[in-house]
């Protein structure tokens, strides 16, 4: 055991907690007014949903032993009673449960990214039951395939900090949930401008800040890995908050700040998967195409009248499967012991798609049939006037600003 | 001169102030208010105390017009402000005896 | 009795504040608004889809006061509140019938 | 037909609204201003440059009311919002011509 | 000496340092426009007026020699003048200022908390006067008892992070100065409501994530235990938050975000004592308890009419007399070398029991004295028109937001 | 390579990283409400620009070998390709990219706080090209002749943490750039009040638990030096925020909570320079000091109807100017290798002042010839219409809150 990877990971831990109350103030500030608690509580509650499940259980399906490739099971591991003391294999420099707690936020995270789909309509109720058939059924699979000795990662599929297994899974579950749910009421009839933008920057500000803990504490070692996933991870936020504003400013004649935010926040995805396999010149590149691809993914899918309202397909989703594939193109040995097709590793591109398309394939499957049964069973949606007068009100019974 | 004050559906205002640009009627003031018309509010609690927060977020937009285009304002804001449904609003014509503009000084009345 | 009531550059309240108070007229209500004015407004982008911003922060001020007060008030807020440029706003006159001291109850008309 | 406008102290605006609701006057609508009665303001300093911030926060509330109501409209706001000091706040009465309901088109007047 | 350690120690440090503005943003969420910044205002000068204090002579009096059990005294400790190189026995493997400013900023958030019944009345002036009082004779020895090795150390009272000497001494303090500086002018005749939710879930997000370094950090070394306190400390968090949102959502009908924020805090009071001495699924119930407790702690107070504003004594008072008790029951070998009643240790059980009462008598007593002999001496509480315009402008002579 | 060391500086990298954003709720909060997206998102760009220069060329200017003591150069250090393994000599425990994110950071905030001048009329375009040349032309000369072995490195000069290269460089540089861009309309004639200014105290509170990353990570190693410089920064910045308050209640009658935080912010940066060679007793004093020479330096800019619009030169020029003498009075041996005046050593006074004027005199005069050139070929100002409706919409196409 290493007290100084054990300190790394522990605040690495601390550093991605934040970023879910700091989604939750992302998405709060670009939602109107009378649903922003909603959103902010929605974040709050994945956290606080995931974080029993994942004692409880979680951890177990997605880093138990390996059961066909597709899931995880170690009784021991149930309520984590077998992991007090001592060390896992994933992590050998650390105690058990520091692991298993980094692991918990990531698992945190990922839910409440989907709440994208979410906004505004979602009924708090069934919220919370789509939250734990969620993490339960999409969740833990994909974290098993990726990071548990699943199929994935027997196949050599690479995903340093969870391009696939965080942001594809996320953003394309957001997808599948909003065609599920609707469009809120009045969407492409009048406009619904966000309520709050400093709100949303200071959200950008924390998940950047945590997103330092989300890569470099995936090298799970403080030391030169995590040093140069620290670096790529900036650097790709940085190139992708440029890309983004550069973008808009040709097409739309101005920059918007929460362009520049949406940026930061699509370099910072994309890198995600790549941030211990590439180089610092690389990850320029890698989050500069994240920046003007998911800007474009975000016009379509406006342009499709498609109520994704807060873009989690089009940053998350799309920043994800180009991060994916952008490892395949330039991992190199220089950083760690993976090549990509600029090196001619053909195959690991190819590996890198095909784990991106199946994650795409079974995120997107699954959570549009739990949408679909929690619809037909329990209705996912706010009642018409309840959706008028906001979901702080109808939800919460609170008005959040007074 | 006339001022034409309509309380609408926040959702509602750039409907209306397209309308109303399309005919012609720039100049207006805004505001964001909140209220109620006759159907009552919804309940609310907070940390153990109950109240009413049934006061629901509104726009109020006004502007001051001269008397022979009151009714034609009032048009149409009624036609670009309705859903059909409670909540709609409400528009209140109010009598103003004059009106300065400050910049240049110029009365009209 | 009269209200007096203009939307004025939220710069200038400061100063039309105080050009109020020394002539005595220390008794008003302020609020925040958005507005325009004949000029047209500003085009604004957000995340791909185009809307008008066109309408600019304001203050409004009101004072009620007695008919004969009324153009006294209404000269100092027009000089007061003048830049010479777009913007600088408008000054109604509405009349009041009543006015109630809530705390005396004290009427007057 | 009257709007009985009232400015009052923000904590007693529920108050004020239950006592209206009681005596059947739900509709009405609400604003956040800020005023100054006869009483002078407050000094306030600010990083080195002294200003007045002697408009405090109160709550502008009207009701469009028919003739016949005005006056029991001003008399339940009178005694709900009392306290008794100052900055008790202030009833105005404004005539208004014409009140339409957007939702059905209903016109009185 | 140990990098990880220092490392762990230093990072949690600077989290505890960030959970006094967090809680100065959680409670100006609560108050009304016209005090809010009054409101934060109280809890930076409470860290800034402690971080002197201590560096002078508050740590000497809480961790110097014993003297008769009650309280600490060092010479060389005064300015930290002998503390510049070498390490404490208290924390061998750290530099000793490590552990200085790690216990500075506990003593400061302590005096913050208890700012919840000063809300909105408390004059400048005498909260600075207060602060340095309170601090001083209330803080300083309750921390030499139970960690300076004083009387209830040596009693073996377990308090792992500050249940004690933390929580139940700030939410009584809170209650006893309610009861001196008596309640807002129109408390129980009309609503106030919070100005700014948001605000008060931005605060939550802060004291969660800077809990990690209270209690992880209380480990005072990067191993296997800090990482069984972080993990104790999110689920207890989470099971809180779960537990109030339940028990308002079944009490009122519909639960509020500043329940789920309330919850949380609630299970992060109730761990704090706990964290380094219990698992995980102990953890769950410690939260939940916490959670439906502090919550009715806090319909008893509204319904006794008693103005303790922003319930520190509903949440810090009650969850850390539930905290310190729930160690002498859930405390196990299999964390460190203790044990609780459910391990037959009727001991240990009676030992907390006793920690916590004399903690809430002497916090409560030496609170009530000071306040009344300020409020005699130069008024605790500002004139009823500066009441009425509010403590920003009153106080500090500024305006919020405008 | 030790893990603890590597673990703290990372760690203190996130840290100074969440400054800048920091930084620019603090500034964005003290503006008119038309303007604060712009201000905020100047320091977002101030990073992201600083993170992408850095990477290509910043670093290997600044820390590359020294040509002729004025500037580095380095080959291999142009877009980090020879820095993916190993370590430098600057820091020999950790990873050389550690080391490089750490003074990246410190680059983008020096930056940033230079927009405190550019403050509700800096034309968006003339900003960004600002940025790429005052970081070239003015930061990375002044980062090399202090910490990469350039000509004030030889003669002596201490600059532990960046009173110097950072605050004094970026306070009067915005001084400059306030006498080349020229004051706000109505600035003088009309009160500008801040808009927010609780989001100003949040953005004091992220800058101070920043700073710890700041002071402390400087140490480059996690142990005594480290705690000392965290115990020290902490210090300074309670005397700070104390002794501003105590200045300003005196001199204005009522002390404001942006008093409280600009005096914080002062005893932060007054401390910037020393925090690794003083003792905690001396931090008092530095601290204190800075809060009331700060406080007057302030005064004194408005009395001479200087828009340096939120105080940069008056709070980081002024402060850092008074940090870098106050390293030549209090260095003392018990902290580290060097003493100061009051142990005797005249020269290291002198050459703490040599230093600053130098510094002064350097960023002063090339930032006014930036500005001045720029202001001709493209302009620096926005238009007048724009600065009227606000940069938010006439920049940026936004507005903040609806
Ligand atoms: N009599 C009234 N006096 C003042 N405000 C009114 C009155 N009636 C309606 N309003 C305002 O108009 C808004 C919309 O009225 P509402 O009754 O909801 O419309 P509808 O009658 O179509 O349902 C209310 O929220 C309130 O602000
Ligand atoms: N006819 C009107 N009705 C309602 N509000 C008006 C009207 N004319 C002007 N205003 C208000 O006054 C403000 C200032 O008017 P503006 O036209 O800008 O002044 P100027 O005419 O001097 O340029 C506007 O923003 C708007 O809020
Ligand atoms: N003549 C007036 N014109 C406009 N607003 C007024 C006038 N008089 C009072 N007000 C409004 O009413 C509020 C309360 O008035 P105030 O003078 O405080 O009540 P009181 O006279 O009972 O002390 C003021 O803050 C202001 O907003």
């Amino acid at each position: 055991m290493n007290s100084g990877d054990t300190a790394w990971l522990l605040a690495s831990a601390a550093l991605v907690m934040l970023m879910t109350p700091g989604l939750g103030l992302f998405y709060g500030g670009m939602v109107r007014r009378k649903n922003v608690l909603s959103m902010i509580a929605m974040s709050f509650l994945a956290f606080a949903i995931v974080s029993v499940q994942w004692i409880l259980f979680g951890f177990a399906l997605s880093f138990g032993n390996d059961v066909n490739g597709f899931i995880g099971f170690n009784r021991s591991f149930l309520g984590l009673v077998g992991l007090l003391k001592g060390s896992l294999s994933y992590a050998p420099t650390v105690p058990a449960l520091a692991y298993v707690v980094f692991q918990l936020v990531f698992a945190a995270i990922t839910l409440a990214i989907v709440t994208s789909a979410m906004a505004e309509r979602m009924k708090l109720s069934a919220f919370i039951v789509f939250a734990i058939l969620w993490t339960t059924l999409v969740y833990d699979p994909l974290a098993h395939w990726v990071w548990g000795n699943g199929w994935l990662a027997k196949l050599g599929a690479l995903d340093f900090a969870g391009g696939t297994v965080v942001h594809i899974s996320s953003g394309f579950s957001a997808l599948a949930l909003a065609f599920v749910i609707g469009k809120r009421m009045g969407f492409g009839e009048y406009s619904m401008e966000p309520h709050n933008i400093p709100m949303t920057l200071l959200g950008t500000a924390l998940l950047w800040f945590g997103w330092f803990g989300f890569n470099a504490g995936s090298a799970l070692t403080a030391g030169t890995l995590a040093s140069v996933a620290f670096v790529n991870t900036n650097t790709a936020a940085a190139a992708g908050a440029l890309a983004w504003m550069f973008a808009s400013w040709i097409k739309e004649g101005k920059p918007g700040s929460l362009g520049i935010a949406s940026g930061a926040i699509a370099g910072l995805v994309a890198i995600t998967p790549a941030a211990g396999f590439v180089d610092p010149l690389s990850s320029i590149v890698i989050g500069a195409v994240a920046g003007v691809l998911c800007y474009f993914a975000m016009l379509f899918r406006i342009s499709k009248g498609i109520d994704e309202s807060l873009d989690a397909w089009a940053v998350h989703g799309i920043g994800g499967l180009w991060g994916a594939i952008a490892t395949g193109i330039f991992a190199t040995k220089a950083v760690n012991d993976y090549t990509g097709l600029i090196y001619g590793n053909v195959h690991q591109f190819v590996v890198q798609i095909v784990g991106a398309i199946s994650a795409i394939a079974y995120a997107f499957v699954v959570t549009f049939v739990i949408a679909k049964i929690l619809d037909a069973v329990m209705g996912l949606r706010v009642r018409e006037e309840e959706e008028y007068v906001g979901l702080d009100i109808s939800q919460h019974g609170e008005v959040a600003y007074s | 001169m006339r001022m034409v004050l309509a309380v609408i559906r926040p959702e509602k205002l750039d409907d209306v102030k397209k309308a109303l640009e399309e005919r012609g009627f720039v100049a207006m003031t805004v505001r964001e208010v909140k209220g109620r018309g006759e159907q009552k509010g919804i309940k609310l609690q907070f940390r153990g105390r109950e109240m009413e927060v049934d006061l629901l977020p509104k726009m109020e937009i006004y502007l001051v017009v001269s008397d022979d285009k009151v009714d034609e304002v009032i048009d149409v804001i009624k036609k670009s402000a309705r859903t059909g449904k409670f909540g709609d609003g409400k528009i209140f014509v109010i009598p103003v005896e004059k009106s300065v503009r400050i910049r240049t000084g110029e009365v009209e009345s």
